[in-house]
């Protein structure tokens, strides 16, 4: 059913976890869906993603889609990171089976949000 | 590694009695039964021997035994059959909401030819309650489609209550035991029904088998025609070591029902219970009482049920899951939101169906391995409360 | 007693690499195709793999392959499917008067429901003429079904030519190419084919396995309703052993073909010319020239069919007739009858059928016991001439 | 599909051939219709038929209940021949599959075909 790619990343997920006081966190998805993604983000003076981290509920392609994700976007810049698209998460992946396609949404949404999260919260510095 | 295979609700191994008696059948014995021949003759024979073995299981007459691909084909042989067959006299339906799609989706196909269902609903446990399904009876209610046992959640339905309700108005009423035959005795008579559904590869039999049994006098249609074959009502060059082995694999399933059916229980209790007392919120879904011997059904709150699967898989554990995510759609199964379980948990819901096969050693493996595995994950999960009073309600 | 079985148009053993590539799917690697378990995740590759080599072996791509139960199914599941997904453009069927049950009482199913058809017949030799189809051609025909090759007299009929004709008019085209398959190429573009009935026990495969070739965009409804198997054309838990079986069987028989059709055909020929050679009053049934290379069928003038069985399954040598009297109705065989052959020919026809384990001693040895049975029982019929010039002369 | 005495009756037909001068020839059935049997009585002065020959097209029941048939009736009085039903001869085969059953009354027919010719031959014999 899964790629090798996809099963490695759900056994060994990177990044799990959380960033105490990060400087963005998305949320994407919800539990009634069955999925559901928290994104942690600190970025630097340049916004390059220098840290990132996940929780994730969900199914083995939303774990990995979470994981690869935050391996495809640390260190690039924010406007990098949001170029990318879910065809190149589940590329990435090794391909992701028809049927969880919408996983690769998933970490898409959640970065975004986590971008919009940081925003904010840098004019509200910036306002200060 | 340990492998423990806790699946056997979605299929089962065929067991060496069962091979050995299929065995002839593919190799030297391997005529076609409705040939002249003594290689015909020789099928025929056991064709027929097998069909007296699966009446005798269920309490039936041989000639009201029609042989089948398996328990999809004998549900909608069986729908269709009779829906088609009585049309003339009404077209409505009676089912229940937590039926396996075979019944489902062929009440649905019958809805668009206009045929007009009913499903009933189902409590906590997910039973159905016979009060519910007299007061869905019309005057055009021809047939009453309910299953015996649960293929998710291991409940058991009333069915002989039912039954009654059926009797006094002449409707067919048929049953799907592809799940209950030997787990709980299913014997027509005691049932009070009128067709039953069985398949091969739950009971140790191959896949690709199964059978209907269709009451005396019962009104039928066939769903394919063709060469002579079962009377007409299902034609097709007979699966001679398939029907062999099916019937022998009644035979022993429902031989050694009442002492299989007690070992069952005590693992599935020790399973069950060995669950509850290592992880924190943990459901129970369906009834402890009115269930199958050999189901354990539980949400782990906070988790999602693929990821547990593979989880356990990596471990040599073989379960499922009703979270949609196991089936590629949204929505999780239709038999827990039946029971009223909530999206969320019902995304966590764990299968372990044990067999014939399985020890206290494997229950007890498993609940070594369970525990972190669930522990694992929940730290994974944004639902779980990771920081102080910061738990996520799901329920 | 020698056996030399000669009905391999009725069934065949399974060889033993297709019974070795089927053991471990019935033994250890038991698991449903659907679980998401490694248990399941090796059935589905084995699926799959085997859905690869059935559709490499006629040409097609695997997404147009779906798994039945057998030809019967295959056959109905065809036409009804196209049958009931095309009906809003129209309700004319052509198909011939000398195909298999299962697709001419499917057709006269379709009659009952308001279909027409249109049977056209077939010359001395049991072949359709083009000609034929073209004149029942309608602008409402929706479907064409015409077999590849003839269960009986193993008559091939001109499937490319007829597909010309129905693509033209973007009319389906289904085959049942059971009896061809293995024996003379099947290749769905060469022949300009929509869908493809399969059967495995023809070829050393197991009973009760099938597929049906669906051309992808071709217009189609399901005959099952039930879990999402085969992509929704055919539900039901996937026969896993007898797919991974029938897969390897279709790859042996394609794979093989060349010599061994080759083979058989000198086989066929000295059977068939020994027979002419020692018994007066034989009429071959059927063409010499577009036949299978593993079909004999011959009339056996003023004896009967089934008596002819009977007598030689006492010396081990097993075969079929189209004698009605082989299935218990009056009418003999609608194929010999189709051909124009008279009652009384058809009750004494002879199918001897070929197969992979027979050798020309096989051949001598039936060729040596028959001219005897034939005496005897011509020395008991009635309708041999006894005294001289009493001769009933029944052709 | 047969019994053992119907395949025993068919691989041993009893009283096979034919009566050079017979007393009566019967003949039911014709090869349009799969199965035709001809029978050649003797009877002695008594209208008991003392000699019985038969000559069958047809399947293996329909050679067994020929056979059966000349058993069942020889020594018989032409009466108590005719009495005989296909239902016993079908019992006395130990039965015959349904589909069979026609052919009991072959061997009825051909009896009776046969007894009227005797008569008919009987009564020109008397006439003379
Ligand atoms: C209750 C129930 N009915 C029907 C079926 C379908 O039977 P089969 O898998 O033999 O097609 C199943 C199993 O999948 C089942 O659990
Ligand atoms: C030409 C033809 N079509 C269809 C069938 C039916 O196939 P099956 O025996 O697999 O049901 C047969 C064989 O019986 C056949 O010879």
């Amino acid at each position: 059913m899964y790629s090798d790619k996809v099963m490695d990343h759900f056994r060994n997920p990177r990044n799990v976890g959380e960033i105490t006081e990060p400087d963005g966190v998305g949320m994407a998805g919800n539990p009634v869906c069955g999925d559901m993604m928290e994104l942690f983000i600190n970025v630097d003076e340049e916004e390059r993603i220098e840290e990132i981290k996940f929780r994730t509920f969900g199914c083995g392609a939303a774990i990995a889609v979470s994981s690869i994700l935050t391996e495809m976007v640390v260190g690039l810049k924010i406007e990098e990171a949001l170029k990318i698209d879910n065809k190149q998460i589940a590329d990435e992946l090794g391909g992701l089976p028809p049927v969880k396609m919408h996983c690769s949404m998933l970490g898409r949404e959640a970065l975004e949000k986590a971008v919009e999260d940081y925003r904010k919260k840098k004019m509200a510095t910036a306002g200060v | 590694m340990r492998r423990v295979y806790l699946d056997h609700s979605a299929t089962t191994p065929v067991r060496p009695e069962v091979l050995e008696a299929m065995l002839p059948y593919l190799k030297e014995n391997f005529g076609n039964a409705s040939s002249i021949h003594s290689f015909g003759q020789d099928a025929r024979r056991a064709v027929e021997e097998a069909r007296e073995k699966t009446a005798q299981a269920i309490g039936a007459d041989p000639k009201e035994i029609v042989f089948t691909s398996g328990g999809t084909e004998s549900d909608n042989l069986a729908i269709r059959g009779v829906a088609l067959a009585k049309e003339k006299k009404g077209r409505h339906i009676i089912t229940s909401a937590v039926e396996h799609h075979a019944v489902l989706d062929t009440c649905e196909q019958l809805e668009k030819q206009g045929f007009t269902v009913t499903r009933v609903g189902v409590d906590a446990d997910g039973i159905v309650d016979p009060a519910e399904v007299e007061s869905a009876l019309r005057d055009d209610t021809i047939l009453i489609t309910i299953m015996h046992a649960n293929n998710e959640v291991g409940s058991i339905q009333p069915i002989a209550e039912i039954s009654r309700l059926a009797r006094e108005r002449e409707i067919t009423f048929h049953v799907d035991a592809v799940q209950s035959l030997g787990k709980i005795p299913v014997k027509v008579d005691e049932l009070g029904i009128d067709l039953v559904s069985l398949s091969g590869h739950k009971i140790y039999g191959p896949k690709g088998t199964g059978a209907l049994y269709i009451r005396k006098g019962t009104k039928f249609k066939p769903l394919f025609h063709g060469g002579g074959q079962e009377r007409k009502l299902r034609p097709g060059t007979e699966n001679v070591p398939g029907i062999v082995a099916f019937g022998r694999a009644v035979e022993l399933a429902v031989h050694e029902l009442p002492e299989e059916a007690r070992r069952l229980e005590v693992l599935r209790d020790r399973l069950m219970d060995g669950l509850l007392q290592r992880i924190s919120e943990l459901k129970v879904n369906g009834s402890r009482i009115k269930r199958l011997p050999h189901n354990v059904n539980v949400s782990v709150i906070y988790v999602e049920g693929e990821s547990l699967i593979l989880c356990l898989d990596m471990e040599g554990i073989a379960v499922s899951s009703g979270s949609a995510c196991t089936s590629g759609s949204l929505e999780p199964s239709h038999v827990l939101r039946a029971m009223g379980i909530a999206h969320e948990v019902a995304h966590g819901s764990l299968r372990m169906t044990l067999g014939r096969d399985n020890t206290t050693e494997d229950v007890d493996y498993v609940l070594e391995k369970v525990p972190a595995i669930v522990e694992r994950l929940r730290s994974m999960s944004p639902l779980y409360g990771h920081r102080e009073g910061e738990t996520v309600v799901v329920q």
